[in-house]
């Protein structure tokens, strides 16, 4: 970690710098996590700070903010374990201590909604890149801002790609098993899965909310095996995404396909620590390494993250970055720090597709709720070792594996 | 008048027996002396007299009233107080307050139990010492405190474990007139004790446990003479150095 | 006999003069003039907020000595009530915090009742379960708004409903006035019958009782005291976080915190929340600021050895320090 | 001179109990200190047997310097002290105790032949050896408690009053015992309230006051002393 | 796919939750031998499993070491590490309240957390392939191997200390020094030495249930947490300081946990066990087995 005096000081003389603030979990439970959101943060701080006029990126050609006199960016940080009442605390932090212009996070749903109730108190732009409670742009806010499509979308994006295996692959799915973990985020999501299974009339045969963080999960999987669904769809973060592959390998519980809500199932621990166990599973996502076949930035981008940081990036690390870029860009385009013109410029931003390391069909912030209404998911599937997208069929670049293979064809 | 009545008192720890069937009473006014070998039961019997443990049979009387299994608490608010043989201060309270949790139980204002528990400590002597932490005083000054803290309850009836053990000659007679003085407050008082020396001169009338049995009761000189108690707890030294 | 007096005469209390809180008091109602800056409006009413918990929870566990490490219950029951009835039947949080006090005191009858005759870590213990379990079903429990959470709607800002957008001034002040009453309860306590006894049961419950003291009745009075109090808080933190999810208000280590702050002061003590909170919490907000991201993890270490440190060289916490220089 | 303590000063949280306190004992010899309540009596068993550390002072073993030393240390030079209030393992059955306080003597055999013997005097303490510490009388717990400061067949036994508590008959005992383990050439220390007892019984004996020797003589000239007839005895 | 059976899957989740309570005995074990012998609890516990699997990791990516190998290594530096704990922190709080001991040892995990992440970072690590892995069925039950040699493991070290502590003369000393250290130290007892030795015997311990948790785990900075919560609330069902109490607790927390969870919900499983020791101790305020 650090806090990144970000970029390169080569200029001598620099007219001055932006403060952004970036509130993430750098330690506690999910700090691995952290580390991959602010890698994402620091790498976009570092291409708008210097100059790479091939990037097709925004503020990527100048060095710093053009219409700021080519101020750079640096990021203040704040750490908020995990804890909401911690990140209003840093929130407050930053804002009034630190006087960043702007502030950035924090991933977890519910930190998110206390971080962004000081910047709302305060009158300064929030922008979130990847908290995917629904509810976070529903609640009339006039300073935040969320690029990265939320759980409703993404739970529904999972029915229509069942709908799609259906018509187009003749694959039937009837049961299935809903499983998250019983806090914020997870309940949220199992929540919309729920609606949606009814909606699109699929029968659920298990729905099993379980402690989050706990030692085992036997019980949690006999109760799969009892209830024998085709399809298991999962939301947990990754101690939980690991434990669970691991006793269902141990158990040879295996459906014909596990349909994981990110989070834990693309961190990088989970392929790293689970090895070929973790393979066949289906993620939705934000975003995939492969997509960059169709998306050439993509590959440069991720080259230049792990040149920087050593591995690649992954949906958090490019959500995060994403965020970053919007913002900065928006500072840019408003010409000052005042934050009336930083949120007026944010409502206008449109950014196309192709400018976007997302598979987004763009960026347009909901008037009303502040929403990006140009965000989209993909579902990948770890094949080799790889998340390669497998749905859109139109943005695939490899075939589904269905059913997932036996535990021990490996 | 009766003030205390206790009437076929048992108590049971396991298979162990420690009151087997005792009977005893105490008239208003008196001081009774309790004595018997180590082990004999005397501090149980206390103990389940004054409510502390439950009986497992018998029955006890208390100013008229059955007060049998009524717990300590209600039992002391009644008017019968009991020290403990393990002395057992409020370490971290000073000698006042420690005095003052025991007025409490008579009154709840704050200036009136102050002067009364300064009072008792005048009377006691510990006066000097009131504002320290119980926890510092030497075992035998603890003694006067669990004494002090009982008499600010102001009790009809004072139940004395061994509060005069570890005391030289000299102490022992000071502590005899302390006792004197308060009994001279109108204080009925029951008292266990292994030294002849305080017993013998100042009780009415003595009651002899040994295990768990009351084996004798009467007048202090009768008891010394009596051969069972001679044989049981004083021995023939002291028989002799008195004879 | 003169000896022992000399020998105790060192271990005798110290006296806090009485110039000293009024000051004090006046410095703290001038602060937010004074100071403008909102971080550190935020980082004294987070102060205020954990002396008076730490001063709540030191009302069973210090002077009662009932050492309980749950009391995160009671202030997200406070929490939750004012809540409930605010977004279900528009009812002032003012009378919610009442009512949330009043929910907490009931429930911590409910638990006193039948843990009360555990001692040391076996009671210890059944306070986590209790806060675990709370947590796990509000969790599971719809009707509450399950894991989800509960945003709190937010209303033009008032005093009746106590929601304040353009300045902490008003949170800071109604913090201050929380400190105020615990401490003015506490020192009320402290020096009437319920406070001897309290200190008495903590010292000794047997020869407590022996004195005529209930010992079970007096320990469940502090509970529901403290718990009142701890429930009270509960709407003065779901104001100013404006959200509530069971992970924020019924964790472990909240508890935990809320004890951490008399420990660090000195249990016991009628001073001892306040100097503890005044320590640790900017200690906290510190060192999570200033090194929680150059080394991730540097922050915890940190925190870690004071605690050490303190507990190791300074049982008697601060005020215990203090003692011993008078 | 087995035992020989000078000028020593000890105490609690730094305040002194006890201020320049000297004596010594013979070998062989049994020595009484007799002092009012607090007068530091306890508190020089203390020191000796190093529970507390001197401030100031020497005190030398059997030759060898012995204040600063840990208790363990003490007892394996061969001092046993008795404390008051008995301090039993209650949890622990007679014989486990018995086996503690011989913890510093490793060979087996002599063990198992000083636990003979003392069984020998103790007979009770024999027949209940199986029964928990904690659950036998308090005359038994004594007699227990000083078999137990024996186990470690010491050159010193230090035992602080030893007749505290205890009835009559068990007084008349226990004096009697201290006798009979001087007499097998054990050297004793005597802490006691029972000031008549303690002084008939002992060669030499030291009065204590507000933690200063005040007096020191045999029994028989403390006893008739007028000091002691006053302070003590209240005659 | 084969058709369910439910006997079959309850008799498994039954096992399943044998194996795991026999780790948490394992655990709890070093746990109740420390409060046994000096009535402290060390909250920091669960994470001195957290050091301990680290330690068989280190061991293993530096040297290859599998964790069969590096057991004794690491046992012997746990050991090490609880005789360091005693002497710097604990003998300093040895005759403060409860509560200062509470808080010394919570700031012991607080630090041991920070360090790990400073030290290791958030990253989940794994012993990839270590000698005991896999699985094998038994009567249509499916038991993985680490877990069997654990819960083994944990039958054979509870029996050993327990021989220790009853059987040995050390052990009564340990036991002498519990009850009153200033008569123990009386006896020739070096109490210091005692106090060490308890704190190293019940950090071995559990260094010993966190290489062979490391065969199977995932290691990660905060591994220890929901570990030493349920090791804390075992050694006090089961009584504390009590040796087979800790056992027997562990088994029926791992029972009630996995079969608890099975039968009436996963998101209440811990909740059965908070209401398993509630019930216990209202009716035994000590505890299973402990002494009153
Ligand atoms: N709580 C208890 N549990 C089990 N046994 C007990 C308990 N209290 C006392 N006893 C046993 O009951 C018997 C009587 O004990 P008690 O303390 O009443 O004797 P005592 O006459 O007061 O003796 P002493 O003169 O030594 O104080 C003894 O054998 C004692 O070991
Ligand atoms: N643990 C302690 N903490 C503080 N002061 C103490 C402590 N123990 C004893 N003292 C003080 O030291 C002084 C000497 O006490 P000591 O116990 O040596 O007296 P003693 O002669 O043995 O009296 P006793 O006949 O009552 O046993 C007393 O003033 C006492 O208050
Ligand atoms: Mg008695
Ligand atoms: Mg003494």
């Amino acid at each position: 970690g650090g806090t990144d005096q970000a970029g390169g000081d080569e200029g001598a003389g620099t007219p001055e710098t932006i403060k952004v603030g970036a509130i993430y979990p750098v330690t506690g439970a999910l700090a691995a996590t952290g580390t991959d959101l602010t890698n994402g943060v620091k790498l976009a701080v570092e291409i708008v700070n210097g100059e790479f006029p091939d990037l097709n990126l925004p503020l990527a050609a100048e060095a710093g903010l053009p219409n700021l006199g080519g101020a750079k960016v640096e990021i203040v940080w704040g750490d908020h374990q995990g804890s909401a009442e911690k990140g209003m605390s840093e929130a407050e932090r930053l804002i009034t201590q630190e006087k960043v212009v702007a502030l950035l996070g924090c991933y977890n749903s519910a930190v998110t909604a206390t971080a962004s109730q000081v910047a709302e108190r305060n009158g300064v732009p929030f922008l979130n890149p990847e908290s995917t409670s629904p509810t976070l742009t529903q609640r009339g806010f006039k300073w935040f801002f969320r690029t990265t499509p939320h759980d409703d979308t993404f739970a529904k994006n999972f029915f229509q790609f069942l709908e799609d295996l259906k018509a187009t692959k003749g694959i039937e799915v009837e049961s299935l098993a809903i499983v998250y973990e019983n806090t914020l985020w997870g309940s949220d999501v199992g929540k919309f899965e729920k609606k949606y299974a009814e909606e699109f009339g699929y029968k659920v045969v298990e729905d099993l909310a379980y402690p989050a963080k706990g030692t085992d999960v036997t019980s949690e999987v006999q109760r799969l095996k009892a209830a024998n669904p085709q399809v298991v769809m999962q939301a947990s973060y990754v101690s939980d995404a690991i434990l669970y592959m691991r006793t269902y390998k141990e158990f040879g519980f295996l459906p014909e396909a596990i349909l994981a809500m990110d989070a834990g199932f693309v961190a990088a621990e989970y392929l790293k620590t689970l090895g070929e166990d973790g393979y066949y599973i289906l993620s939705r996502e934000v975003w995939a390494l492969d997509l960059a076949e169709s998306k050439p930035i993509i590959a440069e981008v991720n080259d230049m993250f792990r040149e920087r940081f050593g591995y690649n990036m992954d949906g958090n690390s490019a959500r995060a970055f994403t965020g970053t870029l919007v913002l900065l860009d928006a500072i840019n385009r408003a010409g000052s720090t005042d934050p009336e013109a930083i949120r007026q410029a944010l409502l206008e931003t449109d950014i196309p597709a192709d400018q976007l390391i997302m598979p987004w069909e763009g960026v347009k912030f909901d008037p009303e709720t502040q929403q990006n209404t140009k965000g989209k998911g993909i579902i990948v599937q770890v094949q080799d070792g790889k998340y390669l997208t497998v749905w859109p069929w139109e943005l695939a670049s490899a075939d589904l594996i269905w059913p997932m293979p036996g535990w021990d064809e490996r | 008048m009766t003030l205390l009545k206790v009437e076929n008192l048992t108590k049971r720890f396991g298979g162990l027996v420690a009151n087997d069937d005792v009977s005893m009473y105490v008239e208003r006014g008196e001081i009774v002396g309790l004595i018997g070998p180590n082990g004999a039961g005397k501090s149980t019997f206390f103990s389940t007299v004054s409510g502390y443990y439950r009986p497992d049979g018998g029955k006890v009387y208390f100013d008229g009233e059955d007060i049998t299994g009524l717990p300590t608490e209600k039992v002391c608010l009644r008017g019968m107080t009991r020290t403990f043989q393990i002395v057992k201060p409020f370490s971290d309270m000073t000698v006042l307050e420690n005095v003052m949790v025991g007025a409490f139980a008579r009154s709840a204002r704050v200036s009136e139990v102050r002067d009364r528990a300064l009072e008792v400590l005048e009377f006691v002597g510990l006066a000097d010492r009131r504002d320290f932490p119980a926890a510092g005083l030497t075992i035998a000054n603890k003694k006067r405190l669990e004494l002090a803290r009982a008499l600010a309850t102001e009790p009809k009836l004072l139940m004395l474990d061994e509060v005069m053990a570890g005391l030289t000659p000299r102490e022992t007679q000071e502590a005899v007139e302390l006792i004197h003085r308060i009994h001279e407050r109108g204080i009925t008082l029951f008292i266990v004790e292994h030294v002849m020396e305080v017993i013998m001169p100042i009780s009415d009338r003595v009651y002899v446990l040994d295990g768990g049995r009351k084996i004798a009761e009467g007048p202090p000189q009768e008891i010394a003479e009596n051969e069972e108690v001679i044989k049981a707890y004083l021995g023939e030294r002291y028989h002799a150095a008195r004879g | 006999m003169l000896h022992e007096v000399e020998v105790l005469r060192r271990f005798a209390p110290p006296r806090l003069g009485r110039f000293v809180v009024p000051a004090l008091l006046l410095l703290l109602i001038l602060f937010p003039f004074v100071v403008n800056a909102a971080f550190y409006v935020h980082l004294m009413i987070l102060v205020f907020l954990f002396a008076y918990l730490g001063q709540a929870w030191n009302i069973l566990g210090g002077y009662t000595g009932q050492v309980s490490l749950g009391h995160a219950v009671f202030l997200g029951l406070g929490a939750y009530t004012s809540t409930l009835l605010f977004e279900w039947y528009g009812v002032s949080p003012w009378i919610g915090m009442i009512a949330g006090g009043l929910v907490a005191m009931a429930f911590g009858l409910i638990i006193g009742l039948p843990t009360f005759r555990l001692q040391g870590h076996y009671f210890a213990i059944a306070t986590i379960a209790v806060g675990e379990s709370v947590l796990a079903l509000f969790n599971s429990w719809d009707l509450v708004g399950g894991a989800s959470g509960i945003y709190r709607t937010i209303v033009p800002e008032s005093w009746w409903a106590m929601q304040f957008h353009s300045s902490k001034d008003p949170y800071y002040f109604i913090a201050l006035g929380l400190v105020v009453t615990i401490f003015t309860v506490t020192r009320l306590i402290e020096r009437s019958r319920l406070g001897y006894y309290f200190r008495a049961i903590k010292e000794d419950p047997d020869a407590a009782k022996s004195l005529g003291i209930d010992t079970t009745r007096y320990k469940l009075y502090s509970m529901m005291i403290s718990a009142f109090f701890t429930g009270l808080a509960g709407t003065l933190y779901v104001q100013y976080l404006l959200f509530i999810d069971p992970e924020m208000v019924f964790l472990l280590m909240l508890s935990i915190q809320i004890c951490l702050v008399p420990v660090l002061g000195g249990v016991g003590t009628l001073w001892g929340p306040a100097v503890g909170a005044a320590i640790l919490i900017p200690i906290s907000e510190f060192t999570r600021g200033y090194l929680g991201g150059s080394a991730a993890g540097l922050d915890l270490v940190v925190y870690g050895a004071l605690i050490m440190l303190v507990a190791a060289y300074k049982p008697a916490g601060i005020m215990g320090l203090l003692r011993k220089a008078s | 001179m087995l035992l020989e303590v000078k000028d020593i000063v000890a105490g609690y949280s730094g305040v002194p109990a006890i201020h320049g306190v000297s004596f010594s004992i013979e070998e062989g010899e049994i020595v009484s200190m007799v002092g009012a309540n607090g007068a530091g009596k306890s508190t020089i068993l203390k020191t000796v047997s190093g529970l507390l550390r001197p401030e100031r002072g020497t005190i030398t073993f059997a030759g060898q310097r012995a204040d600063g030393l840990p208790p363990h240390r003490l007892v394996a030079m061969g001092i046993a002290h008795v404390p008051e209030g008995r301090r039993l393992f209650a949890r622990m059955t007679v014989q486990q105790n018995l086996i503690m306080g011989a913890y510093t003597q490793r060979s087996e055999a002599e063990r198992a032949e000083t636990l003979a013997e003392i069984y020998e005097i103790f007979p009770i303490l024999k027949e209940r050896r199986t029964q928990l510490a904690g659950t036998m009388s308090g005359g038994e717990q004594q007699m227990l408690a000083i078999a137990r400061g024996m186990m470690s067949r010491p050159r010193l036994l230090m035992l602080d009053e030893p007749s505290l508590g205890l009835m009559p008959k068990l007084v008349t005992q226990i004096f009697e015992l201290i006798r009979r383990i001087a007499a097998r050439g054990t050297t004793i220390l005597l802490v006691e309230q029972n000031v008549r007892e303690a002084l008939e019984l002992c060669d030499r004996g030291y009065v204590l006051q507000t933690g200063k020797v005040v007096a020191e003589g045999t029994g028989d000239e403390l006893l008739g002393s007028e000091l002691v007839k006053k302070a003590y005895l209240g005659l | 796919m084969a058709a369910v059976n439910t006997v079959e899957i309850l008799v498994q989740t039954a096992v399943s939750g044998l194996l795991w309570g026999f780790i948490f005995a394992l655990i709890s074990v070093g746990l109740t031998v420390i409060f046994g012998v000096m009535d402290i609890v060390n909250f920091a516990h669960g994470d001195f499993l957290m050091v301990s699997m680290y330690g068989a990791f280190v061991l293993y990516s530096f040297w290859g070491l599998d964790p069969l190998l590096s057991l004794p290594l690491v046992v012997a530096f746990m050991f090490g590490v609880g005789v360091l704990t005693y002497r710097l922190l604990i003998s300093r709080v040895l005759d403060a309240p409860m509560l200062a001991q509470i808080f010394a040892t919570f700031g012991l995990l607080v630090f041991l957390r920070g360090a790990a992440h400073l030290i290791f970072h958030a990253d989940y690590q794994s012993i990839k392939n270590p000698i005991l892995s896999g699985s094998f069925e038994l009567f249509g039950v499916t038991m993985s191997v680490p877990q069997v040699v654990a819960a083994v493991g944990a039958m054979v070290i509870t029996g050993l200390v327990y021989w220790f502590i009853m059987k040995t003369e050390t052990g009564w000393a340990l036991q002498a020094v519990a009850e009153d250290k200033e008569a123990a130290s009386l006896m020739g007892i070096d109490s210091e030495w005692m106090y060490s030795l308890a704190w190293g015997l019940g950090s071995a311990c559990v260094a010993i249930a966190g290489v062979l948790l490391s065969n199977f785990y995932y290691i990660f900075p905060e591994v220890g947490v929901m570990f030493g919560l349920i090791a804390y609330v075992a050694v006090a069902l089961g009584g504390f300081g009590s040796v087979t109490g800790a056992l027997v607790a562990g088994v029926i927390i791992g029972v009630a946990e996995v079969l608890g969870g099975f039968l009436i919900g996963p998101e209440y499983k811990y909740v059965i066990v908070f209401l398993i020791y509630l019930a216990v101790v209202v009716l035994r305020p000590k505890g299973l087995m402990g002494k009153a």
